[in-house]
């Protein structure tokens, strides 16, 4: 065990959360592109090709179905693989075996066989990067039943969830907030946190309006919160942490003290994932609710070349816009 | 002849095809796979009077479920008719300790697995969709998504050989995995990445199709130019191809594969030649796209007449074997239907029991929901 | 060209459409699996391979990522091209090339080339089938921005819509409703209808509440509104066609009027189209609607086995029940 | 040797490698492509001049454009170094009429089709996902998803049959189509599918593999345990492995693979051995994975260097050429770095030019709100 709290990078933070569960587990083992002696583009992975070698830490050949798909192979025969897609963009040829296979197997066979199999996918924009590298697929995966989707926001949660992940029964998808990958922040790994992986957090109380985010939103939501607290707006601010499940009771609770909810994410707004959360608290806090709910989020289109993803990415002033426009209500 | 067409066989059809027993049942040598066979027990008369009552059985089965779903019991069947040497002697070739990676109609191989028909008539009625455990039963579900299960039968020979269990000297406790696919799911992208995976990684996984020479109604030659046992040889991966309706062929070869493989040889491909007897499935109608004169051809092919031609001519069967495996068969196939119309469908409430293997919120909220919802009628049902 | 309006089921008006599309425009070619000989497995494109020979009417081998991406090529090229997935459970392998390449062609070549493909899909389940023959994956596709999705209920929308699917300029996903395959229909193929694909259409006008359904889902809405008449309940319907892009205004307009709005889908509510439209109907009626949008839906499950689908996808009870929460606000 | 073994070459690895030009610029007769290439004009001194040219050109484009990218004026850049005589070969290679399919490092093949090198450095700057017009330049735009650019390779030749110029007879009309993708990107499904659709349809297109040995810090062997040319074999699809940094070989390779696809002979695969000598991208360190000694060696083999000491020996080249084209190519570095550094930054409002080809209800809502939300702050600039 790592066994000292440190502050660490949500990348390094990854990283330890991998060491420690495969030294707690020879089942856990690593697969993907460029993860061994190169450590991963992003680097997540590195040095574990020289601690655990190559049996443990597989650079595969280069084909995301032939990645998850074995990865499958491996959990029924008792592995916990953890897969890494190297960019959001390249998830998709890997889609057919995540929706019908990763997320259908233990269903299929009536429970007998579980997939504890974790795909690591660093996820989102704001990068710089060309086509392919800044999506955010987080609603192309919430609908289908059977997969699990969570998305830290900071080193601690990025660390236990790499854990709890691995330990899921479930095959659990971690979106990792790539442009965040260098931020630190303080890591516990000896003390289990006391919420599970699937709850969200109230990162900062308030009582005006509930700010929702997560992953790679969440600077920008804490941020949005001081500033509106300069204008006399108390927001509280919610790191939704699971994305499927949504931990909606813990939103709820929130909205139906604020009466207003902002949620705000990277992908577009129309057929995000905070459309089925707007749907949803819309229904359960239809008598608290003072203001629709407003999203704040990417636009229905392709995302942008690098140098216009700025007008792309929600951003201070979208976000206090739209907080702006709870309040027109 | 050009840089370039030197490099394909010449006349690319002319692919030999093993055969141990022709259509009539007269045998031939093949030093290879007869030492194979002999080394391996698995061709006593004994056992072949064995495959040859599992092929009437697993036939009988075939033809009841044909007509349980003409009788409105299962919603679909797909027939494995005149696959079963193909299907019964590559259940037969793999050894206990064996991982088997089937699709929708392998209804021999999962005989072979000691899978009782009923579990499959299960799937095609709607009751479940995959009944035994994988892991107990060493053969993974009937897989309906084609190609999909040629990766996880790949990662499955990883974790072998992860275990230590490939490459030990040891055949009888080595193991190795048999991935099963159609040709027409041969041209699926999957399939083609298992072949990479299992090349690179020397994964000791045989790779298995039989051809039946259709996809519904696509024949062979639109999946492959060339004979498909050629494919895997792009990837260095050896193959070879047999008669598929010849359980001696299927035997030999998947045996020496399995062997092979688990030896830590890597992969190997082996192409079964045979032929769809009935349509597609119960939903088909295959004389839209196929001459009837063709089914007679294949007929007359019968994997099950030859093999029984074949001990009737080494006088290792005798009328009364025959007769008991007849009746045996319709005995089988009387408790299938029994068995099926006797079924009750199941409380709807099931299909909350496993999207996830660990609690979920969502899952059980809609469940309680869903129960309360029922619960309505109930009361007026009582109330009534 | 057909040239005499008929009644025919919803299966054969689609080939009338394919078959007058291909008169009017040598361009236009079929590729898939069985569409051949065989006129696909719901013969839908029955007769067409006799009529226009093996270039216009292919059989592709059994690839779908391969018959998505060569479709890409003729289009590139100048064709038309007509895909068909056999069933919605198998277009999950050609899921990046219809996300990464056929949506974003358009864009990445800034305009250079369009991409007027058809992707037909079989879609919904109460067939009695075994897995993977039943899905509703409308909420996988629409947040991708570049495809257009359209959803025909009846045999004119599904004669017309395919006629103009074709005629797009974009990509589009024809969603055919396969249950309804076989109901008939009057269709006039000799005028034009004056309602674009893209719009929603009241089918059935009602002042107390709106009810919001498309493709398979239609029978059951307007069944559930002539139960709710009898019970003195007055549903407006509507078909909502295209579901990229929805036709916000249209259904919008209507929860004005009524105050009430309930959508009803054979995809799991959770994450399925219905979230989308309930969070902007919400936002955008705000202080129209007495009720929260309601949904009635599938359960967040793997599509289950035959015998359980009954109660697994909405029906009149369920539409009725839903009703009734609409009136307990 | 088994019946299996006999169905693969014996050593695999020994695949013959066609090379026309030594590192040292020796030149070996070859007597298929020298035919190929006599008979194409494509060899003439003066052609073998412009192709030093071109590579030249290129890779002064090149290095710039990694400074550049150093400058912070471009968010990316992958560097083709190395790989010039496999990319100018094969865009040269190809006909007026054919249509190339490019990965996202095909700067050489873009130059020789008349692309603009500021028009790539655009995409890697972030301005644009694609700034030409495909059909114009008959070349397919950059593309990023590895493999998934091949079927598109398929479908447009599969367009040129029903076009009906392919097989005439004549060379000048007919056309073919040349698919590009890496070593790593040859492990994706869409590529072996791409495979299947070309030999069953016997589409005219060329699969050409740059075998740069490396997939960012993967080898090929990864990919593939023996030679990559191989692979395409399993399809029946003739294939030839050539010196990636021979420029006649590739030259040779292509043009005849083209021809002989244009003709109506269906699809042939090209493996072009070759080296990355930069590191996958300016994101990358590929001394972390790979050993100077390595780099070393391959630096030995440059084929710019070769085919000037070709030149030299034949004394086809001067000091004064070579001289002349260092200044162009220094020209071009300093227009691509004054074009780049020029540049302002698009408006971002054009994000919503081109989602759809026909209008789009949400599209026009959203581009009016961004408009709105946008002229909040121009009016506060104006008020300020
Ligand atoms: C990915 C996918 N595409 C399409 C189908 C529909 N389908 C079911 S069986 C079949 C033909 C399969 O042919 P083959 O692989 O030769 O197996 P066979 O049916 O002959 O046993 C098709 C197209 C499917 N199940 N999965
Ligand atoms: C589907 C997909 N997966 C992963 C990547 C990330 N990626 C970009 S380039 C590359 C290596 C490609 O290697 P190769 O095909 O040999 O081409 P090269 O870079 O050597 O030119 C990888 C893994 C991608 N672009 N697309
Ligand atoms: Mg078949
Ligand atoms: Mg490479």
């Amino acid at each position: 065990m790592s066994s000292t709290a440190s502050n660490l990078p949500i990348a390094k933070a990854i990283t330890a959360g991998l060491r420690d569960a495969m030294t707690a587990d020879d089942k856990v083992l690593l697969m993907g592109e460029d993860i061994g002696p190169l450590g991963g583009v992003f680097r997540v992975t590195d040095g574990l090709h020289a601690e655990f070698g190559s049996q443990r830490v597989v650079d595969t050949p280069l084909a995301e179905a032939g990645i998850v798909g074995t990865a499958v192979g491996l959990a029924v025969r008792g592995y916990r693989p953890v897969v890494e897609i190297q960019f959001d963009g390249f998830v998709y040829p890997a889609y057919n075996q995540i929706t019908t296979q990763v997320a259908k197997m233990h269903n299929r066979t009536s429970g007998a066989v579980n997939l504890p199999i974790v795909i690591r996918i660093p996820h989102g924009g704001g990068i710089g990067a060309v086509e392919h590298h800044s999506e955010s697929p987080e609603a192309l995966f919430a609908p289908t039943a059977g997969l699990r989707i969570l998305a830290p926001s900071n080193s601690q949660d990025a660390y236990w969830m790499t854990r709890q992940a691995i330990e899921c029964e479930d095959p659990v998808i971690m979106l990792e907030p790539k442009r965040r990958y260098w931020v630190k922040g303080d890591v516990d790994p000896d003390h289990r946190p006391e919420l599970t992986p699937w709850q969200a957090r109230v990162v900062r109380p308030g009582t005006d309006a509930t700010l929702l985010a997560w992953g790679p939103s969440m600077p920008l939501a804490l941020e949005s919160a001081q500033a509106a607290a300069e204008d006399g707006i108390d927001l509280e601010v919610i790191d939704a942490r699971s994305l499927s499940p949504v931990d909606f009771p813990t939103i709820a609770a929130s909205v139906r003290r604020t009466g207003r909810l902002l949620i705000t994410h990277e992908a577009p707004v129309l057929g995000g994932l905070g459309g089925e959360i707007a749907a949803r608290i819309s229904e359960q806090c239809f008598y608290h609710l003072e203001a629709p709910v407003l999203r704040v989020g990417g636009y229905h289109l392709p995302y942008p070349p690098a140098r216009m993803e700025h007008a792309y990415l929600p951003d201070l002033d979208r976000v206090l816009d739209g907080v702006d426009r709870l309040f027109e209500h | 002849m050009s840089v370039f067409r030197s490099t394909i066989p010449d006349v690319a059809a002319d692919e030999p095809m093993v055969q141990l027993l022709a259509a009539d049942g007269t045998r031939s040598p093949h030093p290879e796979f007869d030492a194979v066979l002999a080394g391996s027990g698995l061709a006593t008369p004994e056992r072949l009077r064995g495959y040859y009552r599992d092929m009437v059985m697993i036939r009988a089965a075939d033809l009841e479920a044909t007509s349980l779903q003409r009788q409105g019991q299962l919603g679909l069947w797909a027939s494995a008719l005149g696959q079963e040497a193909a299907q019964i002697g590559a259940g037969h070739a793999s050894r206990e300790q064996d991982y088997l990676v089937p699709t929708y109609r392998e209804h021999g191989v999962a005989w072979a697995r000691g899978i009782e028909p009923w579990r499959l008539l299960e799937l095609f009625r709607g009751i479940s969709h995959g009944g035994w455990d994988p892991n107990a039963l060493r053969t993974h579900p009937y897989m309906i998504v084609l190609g999909s299960q040629a990766p996880h039968a790949v990662g499955y020979a990883m974790g072998l050989q992860r275990d230590g269990v490939v490459g030990t000297g040891d055949p009888t406790t080595d193991a190795s995995v048999l991935a099963l696919f159609g040709d027409g799911a041969s041209s699926e992208g999957e399939v083609a990445e298992s072949f990479t995976f299992a090349a690179s990684f020397q994964a000791p996984v045989v790779f298995y199709t039989q051809n039946n020479q259709w996809a519904i109604s696509v024949p062979t030659s639109v999946q492959s130019r060339v004979p498909l046992a050629q494919r895997s040889r792009g990837w260095g991966i050896p193959s070879v191809r047999v008669d598929g309706n010849d359980v001696l062929a299927v035997l030999g070869a998947v045996r020496s594969a399995l062997d092979s493989a688990r030896a830590g040889n890597g992969p190997m491909f082996v192409e079964a030649l045979t032929y769809r007897m009935a349509a597609h499935t119960t939903s088909d109608d295959a004389s839209r796209y196929r001459p009837a004169a063709e089914e007679e051809e294949w007929a007359a092919k019968d994997p099950i007449l030859r093999l029984r031609r074949h001990l009737e001519q080494q006088g290792e069967i005798d009328e009364q074997y025959v007769t008991r495996c007849d009746e045996e068969a319709h005995d089988l196939a009387m408790q299938l239907h029994h068995h099926i119309h006797g079924m009750e469908d199941p409380d709807p409430v099931r299909m909350f029991d496993h999207p996830y293997a660990e609690p979920h919120p969502i899952v059980d909220a809609e469940r309680a929901e869903y129960l309360e919802y029922i619960s309505q009628f109930e009361d007026e049902e009582e109330r009534a």
